[in-house]
């Protein structure tokens, strides 16, 4: 085929491929459509793959078979093997390799520019385009990594970490990173420069995620996304092509308001989350004494199934112990029990309740409990106030009234499920430990609050055989 | 090749339109003409999104970011140097990790959303 | 001119990707790139304007659209046959009238809003 | 300076103006950042025009400088001129305007392309592109010319006119517009269908727009402001010019999703609006005679005046009949007269009210009204029970209860004022006549309801007196 219009029909393709990124992305934004916003943005990806291999760039499809094939596989069986609850680690293993795809790339392009006959420099804008692609797609890889490891609860990543002088050394490394910039754009093409960029910017990444808290990994993953569709874009300028630079920039800007969506649900900002290492813990001691102390009601299964025996609405409040617990089946089977005795029964989810938005949604989905059952904030809290037993399952922070109350709580001014109101509130957990936060909670002390200390799924399932010996 | 160039080159267009286009600045300016429309259809797109849906939105848009395979399918297929060669062929194994699973872990994410639904 | 055009481009192009990008094909699909993106823009921008705006924001966009003066000044500047020039002259005068009135008008309007507003 | 490099640096400033647009069509749409937006978009268009003036294809700028000149007088004066009741007739105007200029700038490269020695067919897509100008531009021109005149209320366009086999007559020059494009399009350059193409659009233009009604005109020139939109993007295709194909596309797409949006804000669908000509005074006769028949009170000045003496809440419900009085300074007095008593006065808006939208919100800005009295409808609602005297001023649909009661009325299920559900409604206007929709309105029939018969203007300054005589 001529050449020409052969790149031409190519192009022609990517714009097809650039329209249906579009709808796809468009669609994912509403419940009904999101699953065919997912199958149009795959589909996009597949056309731009296809006429991607027509290209007369490419010359051979023996490495290539090879590569799509391995990819396949490990692909398919991590994203069919998971667990529901493992899923944000899986997401952001796959952001570090799209991230990691666009360095090599770019530097793929950059040795290839280097060993032209007769060599010639590239022009300005490609060789900021590869550094950007260097330094964007490497902090994306190991940071995205680093996110994983807390996530996963490796050992060494658990709490957060942060060496002396954190930020000085932050500094100090961007320093160093804009410094091999300038070298390289002022000298091109440089591959050494491009190879020292990517190393410093792997620690780089390191450094800033580390000190963060697992439980802003969500954030943080949404941020590392935009990252990489950011990396993806210089690429396409690296590359020169069209559909890179769209799917880039539309995955750079969506991820960018999605983090800001995520901070404002749980009430902070985003250098608060990056660079506000959360004091674990603080203002403990002594005053989780004061309000604690000898205000505890505890109970066991056999009381709390009494409080089931004679109510007709009942609420329950997971948070992110039901997750720990893996209680979301016992919960099921509690539903079903409480519902044969006559009792209407709903869950109220809290936006940020969980460790990653929509976690109660997908977890209580996981375990079939219907969907009109689970309601939004905002609708279910006028209602706390006519219920009779409320049942909070591993939540904390999302049912604290300090939110409302205490003005320097780290909390403080985040909407909470005012749980308070209902007749009697249970609260399974497993010790009076502080939840994400790291505050104590005034709810645990109030007259019509009994807790019910023990692990989520054991309290639930010893919870239905009492219920059940009624 | 320069006259097929000519032949393809519409005579209206003066020579220094065409040369201006493809000049490296013209190529850049047409790149960020587009990524500046692309940033705006992604920031305006997302704007009322619900809770539930943000971490199906991360992974489906992550998997949108896998779109870098477009890049490495063109630097492992061509036949370049050997380092360029690997460089290419890791990039494209890491990509289509990134695609495939992408794509499927959020399928099943949504799935489980649908199937309650009816 | 050729030359011109060799000087210009960056080898790493190969001269069919050049070729391509400014043969007639070449131009319309990137034309239509950015009128794709920004038919989405304009679709995702309108969403939830409150009627008051509706009148300003009719004025306002019609104002924009007389952007085809850019159209206008090229063709009465160029010193064609005459007929294109006196063509490109009426244009001219209407897209003048469309833009100046149009951004007047509006600001008028809006202005009006504002001043109560404090 | 070199000719590629100046290429370059116009299309940048093109690129520059083309993100101005966009800032400035998004200030636009809220009402903080309206002037604002609407500066963006102006200072964008002088960045477009001052880099185009920078091009080499710019031989001589004498019939630049007259053409700028002309057009910006003309221009200025009428936007500074016009009253603010005929702003919808000026916007028509010039958007005819903005759609005539594409068809001309198209042409003129026709014939530019045409005359070029030695001759080459231009590519199929630029004659589509000429012909889609030449065809959205003069319909554009010449529907906004029949819109300015309807709205002007020029005597032989004051009702809608349908030809016999209207419907017909359009096909039949749709079809013929087709053929002559094929024509343009198969056998290019070709002027002479360009021509034909943009006379029989010229018919088309008037015949589509003269049997709509007067009242749908603010919904026809949306939709003529989006398809000169689309005339400026197609003109972009045939000069290859990016920041025309940016701004009419905008233009075009925005325009399309504010016609849908005022045709649901009347309760009505595009294709009724554009083809289903509305019966005006359908249903009157009888029905009329029924509903009014001996209900109806009549009250003057003095009676209406006594009213206010002891009301302590009052609403007064703007609606087309104000404008056509041009009665809002007197309301102006009104208010003042009344607040200096001690009642308090708010102004309920109704979306549609007026003949275009914020109509009412523009008349009573005017008058210097403050904007914190005026409510929106959902806001407003809930508080006419509480309310002691209703002045309705000029309105007559917008508050009509068969659009709650009547199925088959033709504004059944649009949201209306529920002034009826006051203590006492006054309405001013000068008969019986029934409103836009030209159906007889229950509420002047209703037991506490006082029909005020007389001009608008003229009513409220007898109000006034009678007021202060008290
Ligand atoms: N959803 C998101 O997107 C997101 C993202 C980042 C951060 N966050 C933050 O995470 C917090 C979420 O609030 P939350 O109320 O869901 O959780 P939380 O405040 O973190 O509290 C969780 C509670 O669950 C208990 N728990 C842990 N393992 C358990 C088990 N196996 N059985 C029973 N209980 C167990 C813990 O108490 P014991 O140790 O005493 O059992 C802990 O107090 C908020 O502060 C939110 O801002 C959310
Ligand atoms: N706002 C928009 O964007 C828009 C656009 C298109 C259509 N519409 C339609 O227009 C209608 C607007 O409703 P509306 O209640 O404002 O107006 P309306 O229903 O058209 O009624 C206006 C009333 O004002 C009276 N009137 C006319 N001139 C007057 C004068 N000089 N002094 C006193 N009264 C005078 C007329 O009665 P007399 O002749 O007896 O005086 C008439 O009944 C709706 O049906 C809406 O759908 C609105």
């Amino acid at each position: 085929m001529d050449p020409v219009l052969r790149t031409n029909l190519i192009n022609l393709a990517y714009l097809a491929a650039a329209i249906l990124f579009i709808l796809g992305l468009k669609g994912m934004t509403h419940p009904r459509s999101a699953v065919r916003g997912n199958l149009l943005a795959a589909l996009a990806m597949l056309v731009a793959i296809v006429a991607t291999l027509a290209s007369q760039q490419v010359l051979s499809y023996g490495m290539i078979v090879v590569g799509v094939a391995i990819g396949t596989v490990i692909g398919a069986i991590l994203a069919v093997r998971v667990e529901m609850t493992a899923m944000p680690q899986l997401v952001a293993i796959f952001n570090g390799f799209g991230g990691g795809a666009s360095v090599l790339v770019a530097g793929a392009e950059l040795i290839k520019v280097s060993q032209m006959v007769p060599s010639v420099p590239p022009p300005v804008a490609m060789s900021v385009a590869v550094v950007l692609s260097g330094l964007i797609g490497t902090v994306t890889f190991w940071g995205s990594l680093v996110a994983y490891a807390k996530l996963q609860e490796l050992k060494q990543f658990k709490k957060p970490m942060s060496l002396p002088a954190h930020q000085l050394i932050n500094a100090g490394l961007a320093v160093l990173v804009i410094a091999l910039g300038f070298w390289a754009v002022l000298d091109p093409p440089n591959v050494a420069a491009y190879w020292a960029i990517c190393l410093i910017a792997s620690i780089l990444g390191v450094t800033l995620v580390i000190p963060i808290g697992g439980a802003d990994m969500p954030v943080v993953i949404a941020l590392l996304n935009s990252y990489s569709g950011l990396a993806a874009a210089a690429t396409g300028f690296v590359i020169d092509n069209t559909v890179l630079i769209v799917a880039g920039s539309l995955v750079g800007a969506s991820g960018l308001i999605l983090t800001r969506i995520m901070c404002k649900a749980m009430n902070r900002s985003l250098v608060n989350v990056l660079f506000g290492v959360m004091d674990a813990g603080s203002g403990g001691g002594s005053d989780t004494d004061e309000i604690y102390e000898g205000r505890i009601k505890s109970a066991g299964a056999d009381e709390v199934a009494m409080l089931f025996d004679t109510a007709e609405r009942v609420i329950i409040v997971p948070g992110y112990g039901l997750a720990v617990a893996q209680a979301q089946h016992a919960v099921r089977e509690l539903t079903d029990i409480l519902e044969a005795r006559g009792a209407t029964v709903e869950f109220a989810i809290h936006p940020v309740a969980g460790r990653m938005p929509g976690h109660m949604n997908v977890l209580l989905a996981e375990a079939e409990i219907s969907y009109d059952k689970l309601k939004e904030m905002d609708h279910i809290n006028p209602s706390f106030a006519q219920t009779d037993v409320v049942l909070v399952i591993g939540a904390n922070d999302v049912v604290n009234p300090l939110a409302r109350t205490d003005p320097s709580s780290p909390i403080a001014g985040m909407p909470i499920l005012n749980v308070d109101q209902a007749k009697t509130v249970v609260v399974i957990k497993r010790s009076l430990s502080p939840g994400f936060a790291g505050i104590p909670n005034p709810l645990f002390a109030a007259d019509n609050c009994l807790m019910y200390f023990a692990d989520g799924k054991q309290a639930i399932v010893d919870l239905n055989t009492a219920i059940k010996e009624l | 090749m320069i006259e097929l160039l000519h032949q393809q080159v519409f005579l209206a267009q003066t020579m220094a339109d065409v040369a201006a286009k493809v000049s490296p600045l013209g190529l850049l300016i047409a790149g960020l003409t587009i990524f500046a429309l692309a940033v705006f259809v992604g920031f305006e797109i997302i704007t009322k999104i619900p809770p539930t849906l943000h971490t199906p939105l991360m992974s489906g848009s992550n998997a949108i970011s896998g779109i870098t395979i477009v890049g490495a399918i063109l630097a492992s297929g061509a036949e370049e140097t050997t380092m360029a060669a690997i460089l290419g062929l890791a990039a494209l194994i890491m990509a289509t990790i990134n695609v495939v699973g992408g794509f499927l872990v959020t399928n099943r994410m949504l799935a489980m959303f649908k199937k309650k639904r009816k």
